[in-house]
């Protein structure tokens, strides 16, 4: 059975304040046993602007969004402008500002789609309700929590818990939420209108919300990540904003660095002392930090960085997501060394990976960089249950007896590594070639064999990572392939969608070295193979042609800064 | 006392000219070192590119040989993860005052507990020859011919302008006093900065032996001088002649970075010793 | 005919002079109307060490060298050892210090390939000469000079010439040459064992000696170059070196800037305001510019950054050569933008391609990364012509009257650029997404037509760039293909080896965006391709491969921070 | 008298919050170059990344909105292709002091003749409101809820330290004060540095209208104030309480960059006049 789904937008301006009432709602669904996705758009202001939070709902687990919705709740006039065209048939739009006026073309467009215009006095009732003007928001979602047809304890229960230990006056609040519900505007064929997915209970608190970020302070926290170093960057920053506010819960220690190459080094110093260490950054900070990842690579220093990407080149839309800084998780930086490249798409992959790419890093010897996407830092995800702690390995030896040798040759490319301490042997980390032992050498014999051993490691490695992993159906007649946030939108697509096609979706988390056997045979038995990527250029695509020559016949690329919605992917299937 | 001398020697040929300062470093850096009773598996060291950087090789440490311009930020990393080690960053003019020049105020402000170890040859000796910040105006560079158009940064200064808790000024040419003040800015408890200045006979030709012996003077001569005081110091570097060594300036009051964290104030462990899996379940409340 | 080659070597230490009596050495023969190539190796590190300066010498223009010489002349103990195993059959040692004992193993060598061992009291004959201890060099030199039997009058006066402003006794010079070249150590038959070149006088100074970094600076002065910012880093120092010495001369505006970000930035600054501006680096600060290499792409501001690598990641093998950072310069930066990517192989296309490059950057508004390696900044190449100057083309116009956009969308995806000046249109540059008059926007429909028009600009240039050039055999059995210096090497070999085999040689100068037409042209045809890099992974090759899927079968590479010898060439061909 | 205010409006709507000081700095800023006959096509400007960059739609000139913390070199190789062009670089406290600290002191050290324009409002205010050096201490921000663990850096007396050219503070709240200054900054010839104490109602809360009028005082109220006297200068910025604002200093003697340069000493035209084809013949011979 498709999954059912619906959305509910709330546009307005940054500094607003809607993604508070953001929040709440998909806190208060998930308890409703709904499950959501919840998705922004904000301009690259403090305050202002055409900001967005979209919360689509289901029966199912969704991890994207629809690029309409049915219920839109404009702060503004300009987001109602900007997000009118993007109301479903039979929708409804509630605005709570007089100033709003619509144009001719606008209440045509309404009437066609049998669109309800609801004002809600939101301001008024706040003030009737004891509260203040800001709690109008508080208004608006007690209506729209109404129209949802769900029950006003769940609601008032988690803005209680969500205002606890702030400085407002919690019983305003309640009254807000209770006037909002119980509002003399609300009309039952409102309610009607809306299709509300199945709802379904299957623990206590239904699972959890969180997004990709907390998902990655999470996981650095359980892999025993003990030192954060920051630089403010979208769409990383909350991370840093997460591991700081819980320094102090967690002893971890943070350091807002002076700038990014600072920020780096001084991760590869804690890494080489056997402290593991973080830091995140988007494309321009990725760039500053590639000299110090050619530098990991050289000396064989275990190193985690997390590159989420935004749009485009240079400062390009820095508030929007994309996935074209690939090329450069590849590539960047100078020479010849062997490195790691995954990707998460979504909370749980994050949680997970940025563990496995610990393991990795120390277990290699190398660099190790884990992209996201703004559509993922930034995006709430709803899941049911938190992934598995994994094992820390970090491939240290105990002792350093005899002639143990940092840089020795070994079968596998990989070398005794030990954490530096007192009763261990003291070893030179070099950046310049060098021998066995650490020092630098310039030799051409000593210099071939280093750098086979090197690459040696990338060859143990390959063996060791996963294939990538084929979703939907088992015989499909089309398969999608991709990486990144990419994989939820054509999930959901795919559920969406279940009745009508045969489609599959393979998708890349392990991207660096690149594992082709799966990808080979679905070239082999002819399948319809779609490249899709959030970029211009198709970066993954022409890694594969790269590695193994295949060139994707088609490919739906798509770089405006926007997620690939669930009708992008529809869409493309029904042509 | 069980580390000696030779401890920190390593089985690698030195690199440098004769006459290089960079030998009487290492050696007072050595002696300073295993008269302070600590072992190369307690050191550790992080090295720039540059001639000083080549002398990675040359002591036997945990040492990092990283990038140009970074061995401060290295370091810093390497000391926060694991205060037990002795942390020295070394570098030169040009990584310090160019490349990195960044890194050195922010390491200074922060006061972590490391030493930064700078070796003045007022030039960019290993690109062979360019000018520095410290470089004499006039005096004709690589690429430079009429030497440089800019303005000369007196190191001093600079970093006594940042308030630092320890600064000190020695020259290569006299290993008793290097010694001395390696172990003195080892020994303070914040970010020790030691301006060493470095004969280099290849590239800063104009700075001999003979011109060090009779225009550098130890502060120590000076009657009570007082190393707390950061007027007597830049009193003592207002002019050139003589030109004072020793240490300039020392502030014990300034807390560490470390210490300032709030997140770290009653852990008895350093973080290195903390590195296993961390129980999640009260973090993971908030998610529900 | 075959070419005809013998070798010289000098062997010494670093400091010790051995570049000086090399210089003395290829202008000398150059005069003598022999063609020369000259080489060096030498150690990161000042004074000591072991380097050596090789000359090879022909009847024909050659620009590579050989891994053996017919003469090594040591000048200390580790250098003989060293290159000892390099002397061929039937050549001569000749060395100056007392000191040096030779192993069993050694003399045995000696002995076995017939090879004379020359004691020359040089120390002694300079001072007997009324020279002083340094100038046992030159009496080294004298004494070469009369091995290979050239005029005493042409080396008198090339030494003369190159002593003539510098603080040092001429006639003791001279005297010493003298010395040199009538040392009683002298035998007859050492000049017969060297089977020398034929001369030829082709105009009255035999053409020119330059190293490729001499080449890059008197093409950017040729192509109106007027700042030059600065920032020392081994092998594109010397190119700072040239500019500053004649800055006086050529007016030109020499910066050395504090690092390489500054020192690009600058760069890009100059480039917006109109005057044409250069930067050089290697690897480590080719990723520090990577950044603004990025912003460059975005703003659309002309920028041209040579990039002359060296050996290996991070530090590496600072003073030696090699041809691994092909891959940043095709990928380094976020995000996606056009971007060009040349490569110069020899002094004469150095001198070419820099002019070209700000051609292209200017009328295509992007940034051209020009490649050079270690062993083309500082080889010296010997070369009959200057290539002509190339037409200054700015693609600007000249007045901005009217509805003139700074980043108007355009046919071509070339957009009107013009210098700033008082009687123009003021204008954004902007690293944000930017609407056509350069204002920052962040929606959908504006970024794709930008990214478009960006993208445009290449499909316009691919068109304009010439097929690689195809050398040696018309109709070849075999063909290696790459880039950079392995050309000069290649068609040595295959000058060497004429008679033998039909070989060619495809060389790509113009490397990103990639031209495939003559390559698919020698893949349709079934010829035996290979590929040749002076890199551990084949980079041109997977850069075809991501273009055209093409896998070469073939690959020959080196890692080892030596550049390609010719016999590595001859060796593969014979096996 | 042609240029007027409003050949410097730009169509595009301000994204600045209300209250934001950046509105009052872009007018006065207007202002000043109107009232000094500079017109947009005599401008350069290079913009930061941050909320000032945000400036970079609101005011006509030819400018170059770069990356985060490289407006000073960008605005530095702008000025050296053509002098005649008046330059700013317009930056934020974060870009300034955090990512692009070594360019400040290189530009000041170098002395070329264009405006540094800081925003200070005490945080990285685009990226929403982590610390900067100048973020007082205890204030919670982003990241930090204990506030910063490392020392201040006073962002006058680190110029002042550097001996600039110019340096002048003054407060977003005084257009009047701020038009005078950036005239005077201007119209120096040298590298002159401005720091304008910027109101953030978002993230510098506590520096207040209210605030900044009962603290903030003009120099020019101090009897006699002497700006060419490095030591007036430091004097009165020993304290905060009054907060004087004003042309600090001012070293009218230091020679520029570009005049320091042997190689422009005759040349009449500037190096953008100069792009053509330069013959080579002479530099040849040397190679023949
Ligand atoms: C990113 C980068 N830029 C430039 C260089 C080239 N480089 C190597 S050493 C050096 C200068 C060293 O000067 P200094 O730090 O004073 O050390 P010294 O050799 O004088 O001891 C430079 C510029 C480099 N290795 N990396
Ligand atoms: C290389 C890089 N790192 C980080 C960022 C993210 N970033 C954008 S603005 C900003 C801080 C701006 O602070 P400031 O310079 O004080 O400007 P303000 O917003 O306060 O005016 C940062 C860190 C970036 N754009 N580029
Ligand atoms: S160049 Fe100077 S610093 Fe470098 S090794 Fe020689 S003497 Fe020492
Ligand atoms: S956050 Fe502060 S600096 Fe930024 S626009 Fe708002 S008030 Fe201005
Ligand atoms: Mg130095
Ligand atoms: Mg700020």
């Amino acid at each position: 059975m498709p999954s059912q789904r619906i959305s509910v937008k709330f546009g307005g301006a940054s500094g607003q304040g809607i993604n508070t009432i953001g929040v709440l709602l998909v806190r208060a669904l998930k308890r409703d046993g709904q499950r959501v996705f919840a998705y922004r758009e904000y301009p690259s202001l403090i305050k202002g602007g055409i900001a967005s939070y979209q919360v689509d709902i289901s029966n199912k687990e969704i991890n994207s969004s629809s690029r309409y919705c049915n219920i839109l709740l404009a702060f503004t006039p300009n987001s109602l402008n900007e997000y009118l065209k993007d109301v479903k048939e039979n929708g409804i739009i509630v605005y709570d500002r007089k100033d709003i006026n619509l144009t001719d073309e606008q209440k045509l467009y309404i009437e066609k789609k049998n669109i309800s215009s609801i004002f809600l006095d939101s301001e008024n009732i706040a003030l009737e309700a004891g509260g203040i003007k800001i709690m109008s928001n508080i208004v608006v979602l007690g209506f729209l929590w109404r129209i949802l047809e769900s029950k006003l304890d769940i609601l008032v229960s988690v803005v209680l818990r969500h205002f606890e230990n702030k400085n407002v006056d919690l019983k305003a609040e309640e009254n807000c939420v209770r006037a909002g519900y119980n509002s003399a505007t609300f009309r039952p064929e409102y309610a009607k209108k809306i299709d509300k997915p199945k709802k379904e209970m299957f623990n206590n608190n239904n699972g959890y919300v969180m997004t990709g970020n907390n998902a990655i302070a999470l996981g650095a926290i359980s892999a025993g990540v003990r030192a954060y170093y920051a630089y403010p960057m979208t769409p990383s920053t909350s991370i840093f904003k997460y591991m700081g506010e819980h320094a102090k819960e967690t002893g971890i220690l943070v350091k807002q660095a002076e700038n990014e190459i600072t920020a780096v080094q001084m991760a590869m110093g804690s890494m080489y002392m056997g402290t593991r260490s973080l830091v995140a950054t988007s494309g321009g900070g990725f760039d500053l930090m590639s000299e110090t990842i050619s530098c990991a690579g050289m000396s064989e220093t275990p190193l985690v960085v997390i590159l989420s990407q935004r749009t485009g080149a240079a400062t390009g839309l820095p508030t929007w997501t994309g996935a074209s800084d690939l090329n450069i998780a590849l590539k960047a930086g100078h020479g010849e060394f062997p490195r790691v490249v995954i990707a998460t798409s979504d909370a749980k992959s994050s949680y997970t990976l940025i563990q496995k790419a610990f393991n990795l890093a120390e277990i290699y010897q190398l660099p190790v960089i884990l992209l996201m996407e703004k559509q993922i830092s930034e995006s709430i995800f709803n899941f049911k249950e938190m992934p598995r702690v994994e094992k820390i390995e970090r491939g240290c030896i105990e002792k350093t007896e005899g002639e143990v040798q940092r840089y020795q040759i070994t079968d596998t490319g990989i070398s005794p590594r030990w954490i530096p301490s007192k009763d261990k042997k003291p070893y030179l980390a070099n950046s310049d070639e060098h021998s066995q032992d650490g020092s630098s050498i310039e030799d051409s014999e000593r210099t071939i064999a280093m750098a086979n051993k090197r690459l040696k490691k990338l060859e143990t490695l390959t063996k060791e990572l996963p294939e990538p992993t084929l979703y939907g159906d088992k015989n499909p007649d089309l398969v999608f392939v991709s990486w990144g946030s990419v994989k939820n939108t054509v999930i959901d697509a795919i559920e969406a969608d279940k009745d009508s096609r045969k489609v599959g979706y393979l998708h890349y988390e392990y991207i660096s070295p690149l594992k082709t056997e799966r990808l080979e045979e679905l070239i082999a038995t002819n399948k319809r193979l779609v490249l899709v990527e959030n970029n211009q250029t198709g970066q993954l695509g022409n890694f594969i042609k790269e590695n193994i020559g295949y060139e994707f016949k088609e490919k739906l690329l798509k770089y405006d800064g926007r997620p690939f919605f669930v009708e992008d992917i529809l869409d493309f299937l029904k042509n | 006392m069980g580390v000696k001398i030779t401890d920190y020697n390593s089985p690698n040929i030195p690199t440098w000219c004769p006459g290089c300062g960079n030998f009487a470093i290492h050696a007072s850096l050595k002696k300073a070192l295993s008269e302070m009773d600590i072992s190369p598996s307690e050191l550790f060291m992080s090295f720039d590119i540059g001639c000083n950087g080549n002398g990675a090789d040359m002591i036997t440490s945990y040492g990092f040989k990283g990038l140009h311009g970074r061995s401060i930020p290295l370091a810093i990393g390497a000391h926060l993860a694991n205060r037990r080690m002795t942390t020295i960053a070394d570098i030169g003019d040009g990584g310090c005052f160019h490349e990195g020049l960044d890194h050195l105020v922010h390491a200074i402000r922060s006061n972590y507990n490391i030493t930064i170890l700078i070796h003045n040859n007022a030039s960019f000796a290993l690109t062979t020859g360019q000018a520095t910040v410290t470089t004499p105006k006039e005096k004709p560079m690589y690429g430079l011919p009429k030497g440089i158009p800019e303005r000369n940064i007196s190191i001093p200064e600079f970093i006594l302008n940042q308030d630092p808790s320890f600064y000190a000024r020695t020259y290569s040419g006299n290993l008793l006093q290097m010694g001395e003040i390696f172990k003195a800015a080892i020994g303070n408890k914040g970010c020790s900065i030691v301006e060493v200045l470095q004969l280099c006979p290849t590239y800063n030709r104009e700075f001999t032996p003979e011109w060090a012996k009779e225009n550098i003077k130890d502060v120590n001569e000076i009657e009570n001088y007082n190393a707390d005081s950061i007027e007597s110091a830049r009193t003592v570097l207002t002019n050139n002649s003589p030109l004072y060594t020793g240490i300039i300036y020392q502030n014990k009051t300034l807390p560490t970075f470390y210490d300032s964290l709030e997140s770290r104030k009653d852990s008895i462990t350093e973080l290195v010793d903390e590195v296993k899996t961390h129980d999640i379940k009260n973090l993971l409340k908030y998610f529900e």
